[in-house]
């Protein structure tokens, strides 16, 4: 977790093919409604090489999910409107037929939802979900899917994998249900692995548990992962890079070592502020950012996050009127803030990280 | 106003594309639930055409009958005796400038009178019926939903046995077993009730089973907890806590029962337990088509696309309503 | 004793069920059709007057059916006029209708008895000799016991009610209170019918009564061996005398009949017994049976009364007309007015009601000319003996044909004054809920004398509970104030007395279920019946019915609306085709064969 | 249940109009034929029953049914053995028996239409939620929302309009025969009748199969689905349709157990004859004992299908075998 190079920026030109395991760039996901368009997604690019970790932060709508869901091609295709490029391992996804991108799924890139009760059919065993998994990429026999089911639910931990993989979803404890969601994922040895949210819907005491289980399953299969939470604490235990969302944006991108320790963003900070931290007195412990997300409909003009910031003022009136590009600030260190940098470092140093 | 970014389980997890924030975040906010259900349903056309045709309809039965000829009144000398139908018109429908929709064949008497007496007889009856319904079904829905244990036990297979009645049948039975006279009532005086009863009473349970649903759900919500906390009582919770909250799922659903409730009037009285005549009811109006109708189509077409333009219009209400005040019970 | 529940076939939805109560025991007569064909072969009307498609070819299935079903098949436990006319396929009674058309088929002759019944003590004792040689198709001989035994279990048991009481009403009773052979296990049984010996029977009347023959015309003489009566379950497995037999009868399906191999026809000369096979099928649908007829996959419609509505246009067409009859059917629908109901109780009132009542509305209502009837103005029917042609209070139709001309308004309008009403009044006037065309009936009837003032609210009963619980009651009448009943009426047998016995005679007047619905109690009238049903001389009874019909209308007690019609399609391939009137203007069913 | 649906019933029919104000005198003089004499009503009364308390008449009704009864027809006496659900007050039949007879009709009629509107309604309900807001499926909701606002009966007069008297494509009213009679004309006889039935539940169904789809196709186990990579329709047959199918079959038990009961509407319009007939005509004359049966026959039709529905629910749903 130490290592800080950032995969940040894009290598090659656009149309090309990258050089990164997985590159987005300028990707745009747009759903038309009647109350107008919903800009999901809107101009985010990122890259991610195999075996490293991606955290994506942010709060409820800002567009994590959607992203995820877009890689896979899981977005509701009869609505939404999609821009921009995904490659992965040289092959680009926005363009490709469904078709393609279906097979792709499951095999190549693979997704773990968080609730996942809701996210496995109720009306059908585990094993018999894993074996679906597995048989739609791998031409084999029912036995030996079945064979491989068990092995996988072994893998991931849950004792009795040979019994277990006759039972039904309800009747797995949530941990356990994680468990065998995770080894479905992971049945294709998928190179890439989303997870969205993991460990929400779980106790506390298990998501620890699961957290380690998807890092050591990651080091075992050398899969690239991208880690969707709200929770800074995930992203702390898992991630190498992290990218903070914000209204379909990237308000801030860097290793999670300048993120915790120097982040930029006045919105990043809000979010290292809501973490309740146990050894502060109590009335210091959360500073929340006030206000509520902003409406995908109408994004605030100029940066999104004006209407919450602090520290618009500060810039005359650039906040609200020019919305500010993603830059590199500092090296492997890119933020899209219209605040100078060394402003940045001082508000940090000074105002925010004393609370913390 | 906080904004922890804790806010997994609520509705805008649910719903992320943000629609519920309306076009803008800050206009919303002051909007009642009533105005947004507005606003949505005014972008239905359909639903809103069906609206339209429901208030005219509404007015026609009130003043309708103000303007047309008395639908008693004979014609017989626009009678073929022979054939027993209209002389002219159209296949024999009697059509003219004097009646515009034909007169029935036998008798002469004007369609259109027949119609829109039919109308009010079919309105009144559905709608204090629907009344009936929701009154009985909102008290047992609530009651059930609300104390739970052995009240919603007992309530709840009530339900059951209700719905598995067979309704047409125990309705028809039930008005052919009240002779008349009975509770000191005759006639239509006493059959325009019965049908009331007959019709409220027996779909209930429709009403009921949503209601003790979204009683189940509030009951759960933190402003009933809160209230409760609070010391409030039951009949305090009830009354001012949870029943606003169903508004709009007795409107919505109400809307909808209406329909069902015109087609089993017109059933009833389609098998001869409707309203008495000469008193003109849509149903009735098809049960003397049946013989003729090979003869006579236009007869049994009047009556049957009058229920039908009715019953069309409250559904179509119905659905828009129902999608405006609860986007997702699609 | 009766209550002659007339055909209500033209209905559907709830009424259709209720089709149980109807009908017509109407042995009412004489097929007065319009035009009659006098020339040879089918016309229009052909077989009014005269049996059409006369034929011996025996042979074939004759195929049947029927939108009802019958009250009951047991001979003895059945009243309408259809399965009067049909049961005699399977039984014989001491006398019956002669088979022909017109006129001559309201012709008493003898089927199993000899020779018409021997009157003596002034029409009070009747006596029949049965023929020999007669035999049940489980092949044991009739003898008069068997005939005694149907006589008593139909009228004198609790179990059988769903034909008349005649013989009740007329035999001499035993002392105490005879219960009927289920109740009352004596050899004996009911003293006032004796059985000297297998093949003599007679009856001890406690009043004279001439027209004793046409009683016992009536299927309740029909014999039923004693050993083989299983009660109300006899229906399905009945013993025959007739030609046929009885091979399965399932309630509400069908009924088979062949061949009774005990049946001699040297028994019998008035049977052709043709069709080997006889297929009735039941409770099949109106509209589908009229569609069968005219597609020749049906042979005829027991019912007798009439094409569908639906249909009427189709057989009118030129090709169908010759194949289609339209007889006058022997009933009267008529509406009676209480006497105790004010303000009905003054005769001015009456009269004001006799004119504004416009017949002719109440006929179109009624189906119209062809399936409604000739509007009527007297009580008796004209196919009935009695039968007189006047009219007491004439009224003209207006100019253009909708509702009554000024002139017969304003007399009702003087009768009002009369009565002290001018400007009219309320009553109810009451119909048959089941009975669509009925209640159509009242309607027209309630617009028309809406014209003069006179406001009536229709009320309705259900066909089944009416004369028992509501109309026949007095009591209920007066306390509810209903003035004006519709009802219909056909004669038991084809006579005035027949007829009017039940309808205008005081005594007839019942604490419930009776049919004097207008509570006629003319002394004068009472003792025109008796005298007439006393009178052994035909001329002289039939001019007395004459008379009383007029009493009657001069009371103003009863308004005569149309004399029933219906238009009936006989297909080709039927032969002995007639209209009887002994059985209220159908089809007489006896002699039909087919054509193969 | 049953036992409280009989209750219901028999409180209807018997207590009802005593409680509406008539004597026993009265109810009997519906019974009593043509000669309505005191002793003949005091007779009819006896003979039905009628003169005892209700609840004394209810234990025997219950009793029949338990144990049989004995019904005097004069000279003989017949027994009608358990379930006995008494005579007919006016043809003096055994009421189960005839409720035998009539039951084929209905269930020709009831399963033949479940089939139809099953495969029509759920088709086009899961073909217009997949294409929602297309063309298909703007016009299947207009053709579905019409179908459920129009009374079966005007659709069956229509029908037969059209197809039998205009068209004459098929036989018309009443043209009804029993299968083992000639299946042939049977299946012609209902034809019409099982569209027109199938027309109005049809509609219903596929309105209630495209929100069902509509709302599984939101589910979360739905992505998974499709995460897995499962082509679209493995997802749709094997996912998701059968799961929004579960709430349907719930419906359908409900409906079908109702139809099977006594389709009395189509019944009557196509005079087949069926238990709804029957019913119909039973409550016209006042049969109670018939309209009892019917009603009873009904009630247990219902249970029974709800039954078999909670079974196959079971067997569909694992959650609530084992929960």
């Amino acid at each position: 977790m130490t290592d800080t190079t950032p995969a940040a920026g894009p290598a090659t030109g656009a149309g090309e093919a990258p050089a990164a395991f997985l590159e987005v760039r300028d990707l745009k996901i747009h759903f038309p409604t009647d109350d107008g368009l919903v800009k999901s997604v809107d101009g985010l690019s990122f890259q991610l090489e195999k075996g490293r970790t991606l955290g994506i932060v942010g709060e409820s709508g800002s567009g994590k999910s959607v992203t995820s869901l877009g890689i896979l091609g899981l977005h509701n295709r009869g609505n939404a409107r999609v821009s921009g490029e995904i490659w992965l391992d040289g092959q680009e996804l926005v363009g490709a037929s469904p078709g393609e991108v279906r097979r792709l799924r499951g095999r190549k890139m693979a997704m773990i939802f968080q609730d996942p009760l809701s996210s496995m059919h109720p009306f059908y065993t585990v094993g018999a979900q894993i074996i679906e998994a597995y048989r739609v990429h791998n031409s084999v026999s029912k036995q030996v899917a079945r064979k491989h089911a068990i092995d996988m639910l072994g893998r991931v931990g849950i004792p009795k994998p040979d019994k277990r993989v006759d039972d039904y979803p309800h009747q797995f404890s949530g941990g356990m249900r994680q468990r065998a969601m995770i080894a479905m994922a992971l049945s294709c040895d998928p190179e890439l692995l989303i997870a969205d949210e993991p460990t929400t819907a779980l106790d506390v005491t298990v998501q620890a548990q699961i957290l380690d289980l998807i890092r050591d399953l990651q080091q075992e299969f050398n899969s690239a992962v991208i880690m969707i939470t709200h929770d800074l604490g995930v992203v702390a235990e898992l991630s190498d890079d992290i990218l903070v969302m914000y209204a379909g944006r990237c308000a801030e991108y860097a290793s999670v070592e300048d993120a915790f320790h120097k982040p930029l963003h006045p919105y990043t900070w809000g979010l290292l502020g809501s973490m309740p931290r146990l050894d502060r007195e109590r009335t210091e412990r959360l500073m929340p950012i006030k206000g509520t997300p902003p409406s995908l409909i109408n994004v605030p003009q100029g940066c999104a996050f004006n209407p919450r910031c602090a520290y618009k003022d500060l810039n005359g009136d650039k906040s609200t009127t020019v919305r500010p590009d993603l830059v590199e600030a500092v090296p492997g260190h890119k933020v899209a803030c219209h605040l100078p940098l060394e402003k940045k470092q001082e508000i940090w140093e000074s105002e925010i990280r004393p609370k913390l | 106003m906080a904004a922890p970014l804790e806010v997994t389980g609520s509705d805008t997890e649910a719903q992320p594309e943000a629609v519920l924030a309306g076009v803008d975040g800050k206009a919303i906010q002051g909007r009642s639930l009533g105005q947004i259900a507005w606003m949505r349903l005014k972008r239905d056309k359909v639903a809103l055409a069906g609206g339209v045709i429901v208030i005219l309809l509404i007015l026609l039965a009130i003043f309708g009958p103000l303007l047309v000829q008395s639908p008693l009144a004979y014609h017989q000398n626009l009678i073929d005796p022979t054939y027993n139908r209209p002389k002219t018109g159209i296949w024999h429908t009697g059509i003219s400038a004097d009646h515009l929709l034909g007169v029935e064949p036998g008798t002469g008497r004007d369609l259109l009178a027949r119609i829109v007496h039919g109308a009010r007889i079919s309105l009144l009856v559905s709608f204090l019926a629907t009344l009936l319904s929701v009154v009985i079904g909102t008290v047992l829905g609530i009651t059930a939903g609300y104390f739970g244990g052995w009240v919603d036990m007992l309530i709840s297979r009530a339900m059951d046995a209700f719905l598995a009645f067979p309704l047409l049948l125990f309705a028809i039975a039930l008005v052919a077993v009240i002779a008349d006279g009975s509770f000191g009532l005759s006639g239509n005086g006493l059959r325009i009730w019965v049908l009331i009863f007959v019709i409220g009473f027996f779909n209930w349970p429709y009403i009921g089973r949503i209601i003790r649903g979204q009683t189940l759900s509030l009951r759960e919500r933190e402003f009933v907890d809160a209230a409760r906390s609070m010391g409030a009582r039951n009949s305090y919770i009830l009354f001012k806590e949870i029943l606003p909250n169903l508004v709009a799922p007795i409107l919505v659903y109400s809307t909808l029962l209406i329909p069902t409730n015109i087609l089993f009037e017109a059933a009833l009285s389609f098998l001869g337990v409707g309203v008495i005549p000469p008193t003109p009811s849509w149903g009735g109006m098809l049960t003397l088509a049946v013989p003729i109708y090979s003869s006579d189509p236009m007869y049994m077409i009047v009556p049957g696309v009058a229920i039908f333009i009715t019953v069309l219009a409250f559904n179509l209400l119905g659905d828009g309503l129902r999608d405006a005040l609860d986007p997702r019970a699609k | 004793m009766n209550g002659v529940r007339l055909h209500m076939n033209k209905m559907r939805p709830i009424a259709a069920l209720a089709a149980g109560a109807l009908a017509a025991a109407g042995l009412a007569a004489c097929g007065g059709g319009d035009s009659g064909g006098s020339g040879s072969g089918p016309g229009y009307n052909a077989a009014v007057n005269k049996v059409v498609n006369a034929s011996d070819k025996k042979g074939g299935t004759l195929r049947l059916a029927m939108s009802d079903d019958f009250d009951s098949p047991d001979p003895g436990n059945q009243y309408y006029a259809w399965d009067q006319n049909f049961s005699r396929f399977y039984g014989r009674g001491l006398m019956t209708f002669k088979p022909a058309a017109g006129d001559d088929s309201k012709t008493i002759i003898p089927d199993l008895a000899t020779a018409p019944g021997q009157s003596s003590d002034g029409a009070k004792t009747w006596t029949y000799k049965l023929r020999t040689g007669v035999k049940f198709s489980d092949g044991t001989p009739v003898t008069s016991k068997d005939v005694k035994y149907a006589v008593e279990r139909s009228n004198f048991t609790d179990e059988m009610q769903l034909g008349p009481k005649y013989f009740k009403t007329y035999l001499v009773d035993n002392k105490p209170s005879y219960k009927g052979p289920y109740k009352d296990k004596s050899d004996e049984g009911l003293k006032s019918i004796e059985t000297p010996d297998d093949n003599t029977i007679v009856f001890h009347l406690s009043k004279p009564f001439s027209e004793f023959d046409d009683l016992v015309a009536m299927s309740q003489t029909i014999p039923v061996p004693k050993a083989k009566d299983t009660g109300l379950k006899y229906e399905s497995s009945i013993v025959s005398s007739g030609p046929y037999k009885v091979d399965n009868y399932t309630r509400g399906k069908s009924m088979t009949l062949s061949r009774n191999p005990y049946w001699d026809p040297s028994t019998d000369p008035i049977r052709k017994a043709l069709p080997d096979k006889i297929e009735l099928q039941l409770k099949q649908n109106a509209d589908d049976i009229d569609n069968r007829l005219l597609a020749g996959s049906l042979d005829m419609d027991v019912a007798g009364v009439g094409v569908q509505a639906g249909t009427q246009p189709k057989v009118l067409t030129p090709q169908q007309k010759p194949y289609t009859d339209n007889p006058i059917q022997g009933y009267l629908r008529f509406m009676s007015l209480n006497q105790h109901v004010k303000p009905l109780d003054n005769i001015h009132c009456r009269n004001a009601v006799q004119y504004a009542t416009d017949k002719v509305a109440a006929q179109t209502a009624y189906g119209g000319p062809l399936a409604g009837g000739d509007v009527a103005t007297t009580i008796l029917p004209p196919t009935v003996d009695g039968y007189r042609k006047f009219d007491l209070f004439p009224q003209k139709q207006a100019a253009g044909g909708n509702g009554l001309d000024d002139a017969t308004l304003a007399k009702a309008k003087q009768e009002l004054a009369a009565c002290g009403k001018p400007t009219g009044f309320s009553t109810k006037i009451s119909a048959r809920s089941d009975r669509p065309k009925e209640v159509a009936m009242a309607q027209a009837i309630q617009q028309s004398l809406k014209k003069v003032g006179i406001n009536v609210s229709i009320v309705q009963w259900p066909a089944g509970d009416y004369f028992n619980k509501y109309v026949g009651v007095p009591n209920y009448v007066h306390q509810h104030g209903v003035g004006m009943m519709l009802m219909a009426w056909a004669a038991d047998w084809p006579t005035g007395y027949g007829f009017l016995s039940q309808i205008v005679d005081g005594r007839a007047i019942k604490p419930s279920g009776g049919n004097n619905l207008a509570e006629e109690d003319n002394p004068k009238v009472n003792a025109a019946l008796d005298q007439a049903i006393a009178s052994t001389d035909k001329a002289t009874r039939t001019k007395l019915y004459g008379d009383i019909d007029q009493m009657v209308m001069q009371d103003a007690v009863e308004v005569p609306l149309i004399y029933a019609k219906a238009l009936l399609y006989r297909p080709k391939r039927v032969t002995n085709v007639g209209i009887t009137a002994g059985y209220g203007g159908m089809y007489d069913y006896l002699n039909m064969g087919v054509e193969k | 249940m049953l036992l409280l649906i009989s209750l219901v019933t028999f409180g209807i029919f018997f207590w009802l109009p005593k409680l509406a104000g008539q004597t026993t005198d009265q109810l009997a003089a519906s019974y009593v034929g043509k000669a309505p004499t005191a002793e003949a009503i005091q007779a009819t009364k006896e003979r039905l029953g009628l003169d005892k308390p209700v609840v004394v008449q209810y234990g025997h009704y219950l009793k029949g049914i338990v144990a049989g009864e004995d019904f005097k027809a004069g000279p003989v006496t017949d027994h009608c053995p358990a379930p006995c659900l008494g005579y007919s007050f006016r043809t003096s039949q055994p009421v189960l028996p005839t409720l035998m007879d009539r039951a084929p009709a209905t269930l020709g009629l009831a399963i033949g239409a479940a089939i139809v509107w099953l495969i029509v309604g759920v088709s086009t309900g899961v073909v217009s939620a997949l294409k929602r807001g297309s063309i298909w499926d703007r016009a299947a909701m207009v053709v579905a929302l019409s179908g459920v606002s129009l009374p079966i009966y005007f659709t069956g007069l229509v029908s037969l309009a059209l197809f039998s008297y205009k068209l004459g494509i098929f036989p018309g009213g009443g043209s009804y025969v029993g299968f083992s009679q000639n299946p042939l004309t049977w299946f012609e006889s209902l034809v019409l009748p099982w569209i027109t039935l199938a027309f109005l539940y049809a509609a219903m169904y596929a309105r209630l199969t495209r929100a069902g789809m509509l709302e599984t196709m939101n589910e979360d186990y739905i992505r998974t689905a499709r995460a897995k990579g499962l082509p679209e329709k493995t997802v749709i047959t094997k996912h998701a349709l059968r799961a929004s199918l579960t709430p349907i079959l719930t419906i359908f038990g409900l409906d079908f157990g109702l139809l099977i009961g006594g389709a009395v509407l189509t019944e009557n319009t196509f005079s087949i004859p069926g238990l709804g007939q029957l019913a119909i005509s039973s409550i016209g004359t006042g049969d109670l004992p018939m309209v009892l049966g019917v009603t009873t026959l009904a009630a247990t039709f219902i249970v029974v299908i709800n039954l078999i529905v909670d079974l196959l629910y079971a067997i569909i749903d694992p959650r609530v075998r084992l929960g």
